[in-house]
């Protein structure tokens, strides 16, 4: 066990696949130095220019290539850099490697996993700081991971690897620095497995990724309060834990989904749609999101809290569908 | 055997792959004016020399991506045309089990990953494949086919880079039909043209004229060693004529008729058989061989009319393992 | 008055708002041709090879050039020919037009039209027939526009090309031969108002696009057997109708969404988690969404035919939602 | 006045714009150092001599596309450091009244079309200012400045044979420093390079040395001419070194010492003082517009930590016009 940092945590789960299994390899802008993150330090070194490849910026083609690498045998982890950059690499991500094994019947085997870190991270603005991960629920094909802890990160990037799905690893960027403790051999933790945080009667929360946190600080705050409710990190948004969620609002009859991505049209309203869809308004109380604007991340730190989350926000959501 | 009775039959194998190729196209054709092939359907008539003077050169381990317009790809390679016919008319029994359709055949087991609706999208495929390869030290090389349109799409640079830049075992391969849908490639292609852009991007090139298999195949010969040598990768660029429509709906009545029949005067398939002719094969002999290839289409097309249609179920197969079978909510 | 197509109809609109004002172009693949649907037949003769602009496949310049011309005061129609393809120009969509007004404080005016034809069409497979209008919806900056009538598209075209915001405008492709009347003069119609195609009390349908006549002739069938609904096209999902959807849901307490796309994160999981924020469950009794499932589009027919939508779908789930 | 005068003017003038965008940089760096900018922060310093070489051949109704290096372009194009400044502060006086940040100044009023994050996102869109420039009959330009980091993603091909083939007045300016993030250009871009692309491309095209200020502003002059006259694109391509790390937190410890040092030497202020010395220049003249730079910063940095915060609502402003101003759900 070692207590590391939530980017470390990463850096070590790559490891320990990549000297596992030769067939793993990594490929992205600044893989020689470690990556923009460090979150590859050293592996040049160890596993050599073949296995840390970087790459010129051609987000298509690493994105592509990363899938051709699949189609004859290996297991690239293709690395974004930051998830915004993900727009130029689309056409391979979402025509090609979310569909191609089911285009020719089962005959490809896309194992890649496609890393983004995404989110605000220090006034980066527009476009550096998106969350999409509501986009890929919606599309065939792919996993959807989005941890917030070093060691579902840990756990979660070891499964993803050794999956032969494609896996899009969102990395929590302003979560980097959290810490954790990682086993000397870190175990996988499977797909669609919630981690239930806190217990109680009072109503159910759900949240993911950086959302993460801010959603378990106010549920400290509102137990503080004596208010004791649910807490889920779903830590995969696809496959989702619906078992977990659906016996929970069985219990409490009210669901908070926290997310930071926009709040309309983003994974917060499946969430509900379909507890609704399952439970019924017979158990459903009352559900609410806590989510962005639908506006784009500003730059100025005034600006930018007006788009964040805080926990406030969660207390008031919650205690606003107690009272309802 | 001698080197001339060799030759003589790789010539004779040339002719044999383009007249399945040619019938393969022109019995789905027909097929598909019948109505028993759903969706769009981009046949190769006229670039047969193409495909068969590049796959020749290529071993079955060797890999190889196509486009939207790959059924002579997907032949020269060594698919079975009865379960590609069988892919067309949407059966259980074709290459992606009705998945697919003509735009998406693939058959892994000859090296062949795969046509693409996407124009260029191949290219980037390759080029990993290619890296996936040389890091697990094989010899096998990749061969990347597309059209001229695709020099116009970002991919096109990014990947000749790429491949150049890493020395990948990547034979590019620019079949050149002049059009691209319904526009000219010298209307939208700026510059002295693919062979230009594909040194520009470090990456050797030569042209051939795409309609003379002999040359295609003697080019790709030695384009393909170098590329096996382990000198990096190569790029033709073969000069041909697409003498259908863009789909098997378009009469492709826009263009100049003079073009036209001027152009099938250089159909790669008569071309060659007037050399063949020259050169001491009888007329019956290449008759046979395309009566051959049009039994085999005409078969394959009855089989393909009688096969079994999928399961719905089968509809939830292959998504992906997570959920697998079943309607993922 | 004539009677047209639904893609005629477009191409009417087009010229019309052509032959209004000479900053209006277009440009995309095949455009000299008068486009691969038809929808730009004449323009060439009309307008000339500077305002019918034919381009090089080249998906990320066509979009990023259009930006590009509306920064110095044109308004440019960017055809996208069929809407997979615009995954090749996601960054200049997506990075660049959604965000440019708002990044620079207001200066720009991406006064862009993105016509995508989207959807099912003749067994065209997987890269060519996606719907992912939800994704759009859920990105700040843009207006998604959905219609499923020849009046609406071009009403609703007129409206998007005389707009500053960037519209997103899907044609539906499924739908191009249907046959609806086009005033000579054709008038704007404004974004965010649902049209109401039946009246009742049984419960609230709503739907879009390609899914609209199907939903329409589910109930029909109801109405057959006296279930009576009211039914509701949005005709835009961004902005859409919550006014005349919520006034609907407080008169039958149930809601249905009826949308080709896959269901898990589609759009009709926001309309759910709205309308139930909204009206809260003493309000909305039951909610349901008949949609695609969550598979590639697969090419033979009869896979197919289990990821299209039906009119007995619509039925059973309407009765499903009034049994309940 | 004589051509002689004109001319030493016009030397001196360049001397200001990059002495102004050095004090600008240095001064933001400490700004940021200080923790009164946030966000990343990618300065130009060592590459000055472009942007002052390339945009004293631009008119104010010149359009000019920028990438996430762009405050010397900015600058140079005429935008004010005042509120460029307060836009890196996030106040409600920048230009995008703190909505943008350092990787998004824009100022529409001299022709500045903005900076860009996305590494090539500004070449889609120069090709398209100038068409619909063109369109409107319009005698402006527009010039697109991106690095060589650009010229490995696909817009960058799509984007010259776009130009080229409309014939579009664009100017495209290469911006060399060698080096792309934490990776050597040279390490990661086969073949020729990019003159040779823009070349296979369809674009006439030059390299220069971008240090040089006279030999930039030379180049730059007769391809604005040539582009302005109708004849098409140009490209310039202009080598030069990135003096810092690739942001304001990055120390570019990797590189060789001797380079920089070697590069320092080369700096392009440096040396355009000393060709200004040797024309007669009083040191103290230099000195002087020096001074007068760093002034005018440090005031735009004074004025900038006491410039007002937007309003919060202000977030809600500027989205788009439909749901303006409000929460939009
Ligand atoms: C990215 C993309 N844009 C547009 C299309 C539509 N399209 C299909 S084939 C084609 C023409 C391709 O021309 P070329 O590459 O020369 O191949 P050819 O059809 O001539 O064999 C076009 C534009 C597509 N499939 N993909
Ligand atoms: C498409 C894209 N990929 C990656 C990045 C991250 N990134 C920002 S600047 C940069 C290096 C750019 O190098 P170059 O174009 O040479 O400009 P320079 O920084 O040297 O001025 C990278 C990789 C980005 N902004 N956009
Ligand atoms: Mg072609
Ligand atoms: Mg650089």
């Amino acid at each position: 066990m070692a207590e590391v940092t939530l980017i470390e945590a990463g850096r070590l789960a790559a490891q320990q696949e990549m000297r596992r299994d030769p067939t793993v390899w990594v490929l992205g802008e600044d893989v020689a130095r470690g990556g923009l993150w460090g979150q590859y330090k050293g592996f040049l070194d160890e596993f050599g220019t073949d296995r840390a490849v970087s790459t010129p910026i051609s987000e298509s083609t690493i994105m592509g290539a990363g899938l051709g690498a699949a189609l004859v045998g290996t297991r690239p982890i293709i690395e974004m850099r930051i998830f915004d950059f993900v727009m130029c690499a689309m056409d391979e991500l979402v025509n090609q490697i979310a569909k191609i094994r089911y285009m020719f019947g089962g005959q490809a085997k896309p194992a890649v996993v496609v890393r983004m870190p995404h989110g605000m991270w220090r006034n980066s603005a527009a476009q550096h700081s998106q969350m999409l991960e509501a986009w890929f629920a919606h599309l065939p094909g792919v996993i959807v991971v989005t941890p917030s802890t070093a060691e579902d990160t840990a756990g979660l990037l070891v499964q993803a690897i050794r999956s032969d799905d494609p896996v899009l690893f969102f990395d929590p960027k302003d979560l980097f620095g959290v810490r954790g403790n990682v086993a000397e051999q870190i175990e996988p933790i499977p797909f669609g497995v919630a981690r239930q945080v806190t217990e109680g009667d009072a109503a159910t929360v759900v949240s993911w990724s950086t959302a993460m946190p801010v959603a378990a600080k106010g549920v400290e705050m509102l137990a503080e309060e004596g208010v004791k409710v649910d807490l889920f990190d779903l830590r995969t948004i696809w496959p989702w834990d619906q078992a977990a969620v659906i016996a929970s609002v069985k219990k409490t009859g009210l669901l908070l989904v926290v997310h930071e991505a926009v709040e309309v049209s983003g994974f917060g309203a499946e969430i509900i749609a379909r507890v609704l869809d399952e439970v019924g308004t017979g158990v459903l109380k009352g559900a609410k999101r806590v989510a962005a604007p639908r506006i784009p991340i500003p730059f100025s730190p005034p600006l930018e809290a007006e788009v964040r989350l805080s926990p406030e926000k969660v207390m008031t959501a919650v205690k606003g569908l107690i009272a309802f | 055997m001698s080197d001339a009775a060799d030759n003589f039959r790789r010539l004779i194998d040339h002719y044999r792959t383009m007249a399945r190729i040619r019938a393969f196209e022109e019995t789905a054709l027909s097929a598909h004016k019948a109505g028993e092939i759903p969706g769009p359907l981009h046949v190769s008539i006229g670039q047969e020399a193409v495909a068969t003077g590049v796959c020749v050169n290529l071993r079955r381990g060797d890999r190889l991506t196509s486009n939207h317009r790959g059924h002579g790809h997907a032949i020269a390679k060594g698919a079975e045309p009865a379960r590609m016919m069988a892919e067309l008319f949407g059966r259980a029994t074709g290459y992606c089990g009705g998945k697919g359709g003509s735009m998406h055949i693939a058959d892994f087991s000859v090296g062949m990953l795969g046509a693409n609706g996407v124009v260029a999208g191949g290219i980037p495929i390759a080029c990993g494949a290619a890296q996936g390869l040389k890091l697990q030290k094989s010899d096998a090389i990749v061969t990347c086919m597309f059209g001229d349109g695709a020099v116009n799409r970002g991919p096109f640079l990014e990947g000749l880079n790429w491949a150049a830049l890493y020395r990948l075992p990547v034979l590019f391969v620019c079949e050149d039909n002049g059009v691209a849908a319904f526009t000219r490639a010298d209307s939208v292609t700026a510059g002295p043209g693919p062979l230009a852009r594909a040194i520009a991007c470090g990456v050797p090139a030569e042209s051939v004229d795409g309609n003379d298999v002999i040359a295609v195949d003697a080019i790709i010969g030695s384009a393909v060693a170098e590329v096996r040598r382990g000198h990096g990768p190569r790029f033709v660029h073969a000069k041909t004529y697409r003498l259908m429509g863009h789909t098997s709906t378009d009469a492709a009545a826009w263009r100049d008729a003079d073009e036209v029949s001027a152009a099938r005067k250089r159909d790669p398939l008569i071309r060659f058989a007037a050399v063949l002719c020259e050169r001491g094969v009888a007329a019956e002999a290449l008759a046979e061989i395309v009566a051959e290839a049009q039994a085999e289409m005409v078969r394959a097309r009855a089989d393909a009319l009688i096969a079994p249609w999928p399961e719905p179920a089968a509809a939830f197969n292959d998504v992906q393992d997570v959920g697998a079978a079943a309607w993922p909510k």
